[in-house]
């Protein structure tokens, strides 16, 4: 038994910490949020060179054929520096639903457009979690209709793969009868958009959708859960580098019984998320009984101290971390964001209450 | 325990409500309550004609003159609130300023600037915190050196809201360098259109630029623009911290955001059920209503405490605190409870309630965090009001 | 408007609180808890002395005539001072249902021997607010039948108030058919039984039953809560005397700000909670309308508030407050009690939704 | 990541099944598992012929000699867990003295002691805190005066677990009281036969008498009855604090009550309705499951590390703390799941698990408060884990 990180592992994400550590800097996430594309396609052009994008792809596709934890890990990296990427939706999610919910032609073709790059997913499969009042797609003829809300990617996808009630369809974003509406949510870091569809020709996927949307929902919530496992790794790290060089009251608030309890408690409740989130993301490929539940575990737990985590390391910052100046909210936002999307923590947890049969 | 009101009162009340009701279209729109708007300005002067602002104030520096009754000023705060109706202008030159020149100010200082600031011809803004003088206040470094019959001053102020359009600031400097830091500090007014100042934006979290950093560099004051004496500003600022705790507002603001987190829950559905079938939500909904309405009533004593000249004590220094939390703990229900929804933000398409609930929930942590933290007011609570000892000196190495 | 007590109100409470304060000292509870009844007996006898059984009985039946307020000051100096008394349901619930829930002779009759001293009752109404496995009374030809759970105030009851089903009735402790068997909780201070009835006659109260149980639900609830309220007060009392009389490190541990800290956050809590105890009383009578969901604001909250203080204060105590040495967990049992009896937080806010038209 | 096991480690798991079937009747009953129980002498036998006791310790002082296996000890705690079969002793003479004479003890000191405290032949107690020295444990002040060839020892020390039953006493004392307070303290071994010595029973919240305090009146100890040199006490004990980690039992505990509350949940009604069809408990009971499994798999990561011999850095400092709370928490949300049943005590009639649950609640809250506390705990994280600074010393007034 070796429950940890294998070197391979340990040295993936290690290259892309060192990456981004370089691309995704304070000053170039500023950039990024004020919505300079060049510079973010910069960093995904680097993150494609790191192979970064192919991880999670079959090697029968032409990927690199590596797991759930390969791929959480490397969001953890991307949420530790807040970097602007639809890894989760275009090469998580996505690629977990056209591993499992269409026939081998589909899933080569679409697979290898991916591999080559001229397609990028985005998705939406918002209304397989909850629907809102009126969201929803229907499918007839060959065509979708309906509007899919908090649709994921929208930064980079060349097409969407939708859940439409019980099937799983891919349109193109360019094709006639797509209506985009873009929405302004507090992590300016992604980007996500409403899609109003009317009669929109799309290819419907062979096969059972329904194991393959849950399975884009099981891996997207592991993969929320590395973001914000990450950017709250970093909050800690900023919270307690501030408070060794803050003086108040001619000593280093690092040095207050308060802020060092603080800290502490921080500590104590983040350092067991890294071996819930490593397990839940190596169930998903490895535990298949166990994947559904150790998704909503990771999801719901992760957001609950992501969330007193955000909160706390701000508070150790004082005023300085309410300020743009130490751009601590981009941090703050990103966690807030993955708190909400693919289902809540109350919503999570009814989920694995379900799963468990604890609940209808 | 007595909820009724004397006829005096309700006298009173039936004569706030005739007011709003006769003057409703005078009030500025939510888009006109800037602090230089004129709109603004006309109907400050209407409340002040009718006591309705500044009402407590002498008549001699352009106050209403009235008694202090704060069962009055809280039935004028209810009325106002309920008929949605703006009050008086709330800035820090009124709230703070203010009651510092009638304690500490030279009947010259009074003459000069208090009616201006009522009427808000004159806009203040307040220099106190610094980049390293936060909770430490008293360790502000920005220095005003006497040359000649002017102060030169030099240094940096941030937290200073308004400073964009303010005419005026109060500020506190360093005088005297070589005293104990409590008792080098004064306490200057000055224009802020005097040479050398420049003021900078400082953006914030919501993605606003509530506050601004202000720099000083050899800003001439001249002397006799101070409050108190030389290395007394500690003490004059003081003054106008504690009068800092008036400005509470709408006593049932609180009550009024859960009522519409409760409205969100009972409209809003998500698979066809309203969110108020979610059991988990209901209950954490109740749970804050019990705070709520805890905060409500405790706020009620307050008021009978001020209407019998006493102090609130331990009632009044929590307020603050768990005001702050309450709200903060509010805004994160909303917000969980909209779901996907809850990450909207600013001027998003779909967005519920004009996006207070993010702006809430973040500025709400900037207030337990900023100025007069959360760790500081237990600080206060623990020591004035539990009667603790203080944190002891830390030896020299 | 006056938010606050009376001058009469303050000397009730005074004169309860200097009359426990002598005779309810911590070697007086060890006392009562080790089951020697005798000392109990004198207290009690001291509390009637002081007409406290009167108070909430109306003048027209001999009795003081006051409130739900009045009640709960005197019951927060009886959970103050953690008082062996059955205050709760003999004086505060019973009185309350028989004020309610039936006719003018049977109010007479029942209230006049409480007066008299020759009736104590006890009351079970636990079925009322839910129903555990097999228990609930029924009647039938004038007898009650079947188990009432956690029936209070069996210290000193000759009688029982009983809800059974859709009546109320009132049985004789003595009477044949009545089993009694004691339960033991870790409130040593307050004894409470399950009761197994067979074919037990009964005086069944004309009226309705219904708005009676109910009324005496909510002033137990709101009883509990000032029980509650007033223990509560004195374990933060007794955390911040005792950070101030132990030394570590060379310096009294109240000067540690953790410590503070952590006494802050407990009069933080607290504070507000007297506020809403005396509307929650003071509704009882004079806001009817608001009566049942502020009895359920108060019994929730406080019940929150009081387990977090019972936390807390015993861990500013650090060891010694695990101890019996100071006796602390007398305060901490009593919270811990009144917390579950009457519908637990959950249950109660529960109610409040009802109450508000928000769950059925 | 791979959570299979060898063949090695599931042939020694069988190994383990097999030796509990073929043992399972020799294991002492829940209600003979005294420290003073033949039966459990019996048992502790087998397992140090099995090596399922003092397995890693050397052959030479009675232990089993195998070399050191985070992932076999792991297999063996699984394995007695899961038969609900009772490990070997546990006392502090095995967890913390032993260690500490293998580390520090003369060669005579283990001959004569280690061997008796393997088999449960000499128990023993605990002398290190005291009244007045608890979280600053090198404050205690319990003396021992040279006179010839004894230490002459006089005090008092508290939270003495099986005092009363104990053969031996490990102790601090100051035997320097001119020293500075952490270089005057020392170690000694000695008879709690020894005249002089009087044992009081420490009644604790849960109705137990878990603890005890020890008085010393005038008790001689022969000079050589100490472990390393004078003075050097507070490091001694360091070496013993140090192996206190290694006490953690069954990994899988919390898991298993957390079981049971689900247990409860699905088996127990209120009005005709199961109690896990209440979403409010059932959303608490989820929300603790995550925090249990994220506990689990710490404990896993830390099994990996301690294979590797490598430390387990933060992952290892947060475990008591974390621990702690979850019971505490696990056993909050039973009793208020179970409602009126949640308040039943020791041996009531209706009682639900044996009342485990309410004894649960505050004996774990007594070790959140107790010897190493929560806030020292904190300390340690924040100072070890994040290196923080300590706090400053106090200036002398």
């Amino acid at each position: 038994m070796y429950f940890g990180l294998s070197e391979d592992q340990i040295m993936l994400q290690d290259s892309v910490r060192r990456f981004l550590e370089a691309q995704s800097e304070l000053e170039h996430v500023r950039v990024y949020a004020e919505g300079d594309d060049a510079l973010a396609g910069q960093l995904q052009n680097g993150l494609m060179e790191l192979g970064v994008p192919l991880v999670f792809i079959p090697e029968a596709q032409g990927g690199l054929g590596m797991g759930v934890l390969e791929a959480a890990l490397i969001q953890e990296m991307l949420g530790r520096f807040v970097a602007p990427s639809a890894f989760t939706p275009a090469y998580g999610m996505a690629v977990a639903g056209l591993n499992v919910g269409t026939n081998a032609d589909q899933r080569n073709v679409w697979l290898g457009r991916i591999v080559g790059g001229d397609v990028v997913m985005g998705v939406g499969v918002t209304e397989a979690v909850g629907a809102r009042e009126g969201a929803g797609l229907t499918l007839s003829a060959g065509a979708v209709s309906g509007r899919a809300s908090f649709v994921m990617g929208a930064e980079t996808a060349t097409h969407f793969l939708l859940a439409a009630g019980d099937a799983l369809v891919i349109i193109d974003r360019a094709a006639d009868g797509v209506t985009e509406t873009a929405l302004t949510t507090i992590d300016k870091t992604r980007k996500t958009i409403m899609l109003d569809l009317e009669n929109v020709t799309c290819d419907v996927l062979e096969g059972s959708a329904q194991p393959a949307v849950e399975t884009m929902i099981n891996v997207g919530r592991v993969l929320l859960a590395a973001d914000s496992f990450g950017a709250a790794e970093m909050m800690l790290q900023k919270a307690v580098a501030y408070a060794k060089d803050r003086e108040q009251f001619n000593r280093p608030i690092a040095s207050f019984q308060a802020v060092k309890h603080m800290c502490a408690d921080m500590a104590a409740r983040l350092e067991p998320c890294r071996s819930l989130l490593w397990y839940a993301a190596y169930a998903q490929d490895n535990v298949p009984e166990e994947g559904p539940l150790m998704a909503c575990m990771a999801k719901s737990h992760i957001s609950e101290v992501g969330k007193f985590i955000a909160r706390t390391a701000t508070e150790v910052h004082g005023g300085m971390g309410f300020t743009d100046l130490m751009g601590l909210h981009y941090w703050f936002k990103r966690i807030g964001f993955n708190r909400q999307l693919l289902g809540g923590p109350e919503k999570t947890r009814h989920d694995a209450a379900v799963l468990q049969g604890f609940s209808n | 325990m007595n909820l009724d009101f004397t006829l005096e009162y309700q006298e009173f009340r039936a004569e706030v409500r005739d007011f709003l009701e006769t003057h409703k279209d005078s009030a500025p729109r939510m888009s006109d309550r800037g602090v230089r708007s004129e709109k603004r300005r006309a109907w400050q002067k209407i409340l002040l004609e009718h006591g309705y602002a500044a009402r407590t104030l002498p008549k001699e520096y352009g106050g209403h003159g009235a008694a202090p009754d704060a069962l009055k000023s809280r039935i004028i705060a209810e009325e106002f609130s309920r008929a949605k109706m703006p009050g008086g202008i709330s800035g820090q030159g009124i709230n703070m300023l203010v009651p510092t020149l009638l304690e500490l100010g030279t009947e010259e200082q009074k003459q000069k600037y208090i009616e201006p600031t009522l009427t808000g011809e004159m806009v203040w803004c307040q220099g106190y915190s610094e980049p390293g003088a936060g909770s430490d206040l008293a360790a502000l470094r920005t220095s005003a050196v006497l040359e000649g019959d002017h102060f030169v001053v030099n240094g940096q102020k941030i937290w200073t809201s308004t400073a964009a359009q303010a005419d005026m600031i109060f500020c506190l400097v360093r005088t005297e360098p070589d005293a104990p830091k409590h008792q080098g500090i004064s306490y200057l007014l000055f224009s802020m259109d005097t040479p050398g100042i420049e003021v900078r934006p400082l953006m914030t979290m919501t993605g606003q630029a509530e506050f601004n950093e202000v720099f000083f560099t050899d800003v001439r004051v001249p002397a006799d623009q101070i409050v108190g004496q030389r290395g007394e500003g500690w003490m004059v600022a003081n003054a106008t911290l504690t009068h800092e705790r008036g400005m509470l507002g709408d006593p049932d603001a609180a009550l009024s955001r859960l009522n519409s987190i409760a409205e969100i829950m009972q409209k809003e559905t998500v698979d066809g059920a309203p969110l108020m079938d979610n059991a988990v939500f209901r209950d954490r909904l109740i749970a804050l209503q019990a705070e709520v309405f805890a905060m409500k009533f405790n706020g009620m004593r307050l008021t009978t405490s001020a209407t019998q000249k006493k102090s609130g004590g331990m009632a009044g220094m929590i307020v603050k605190l768990q005001g702050c939390e309450l709200n903060h703990r509010l805004a994160e229900l909303a917000i969980d409870v909209m779901g996907e929804y809850g990450i909207l933000f600013e001027d998003s398409p779909f967005i519920r309630d004009h996006g207070m609930w993010q702006t809430a929930y973040m500025f709400d942590l900037g207030l337990i965090i900023g100025g007069g933290s959360a760790q500081i007011q237990k600080n206060i609570i623990s020591e004035r009001g539990l009667e603790m000892p203080r944190e002891p000196k830390v030896a020299k190495k």
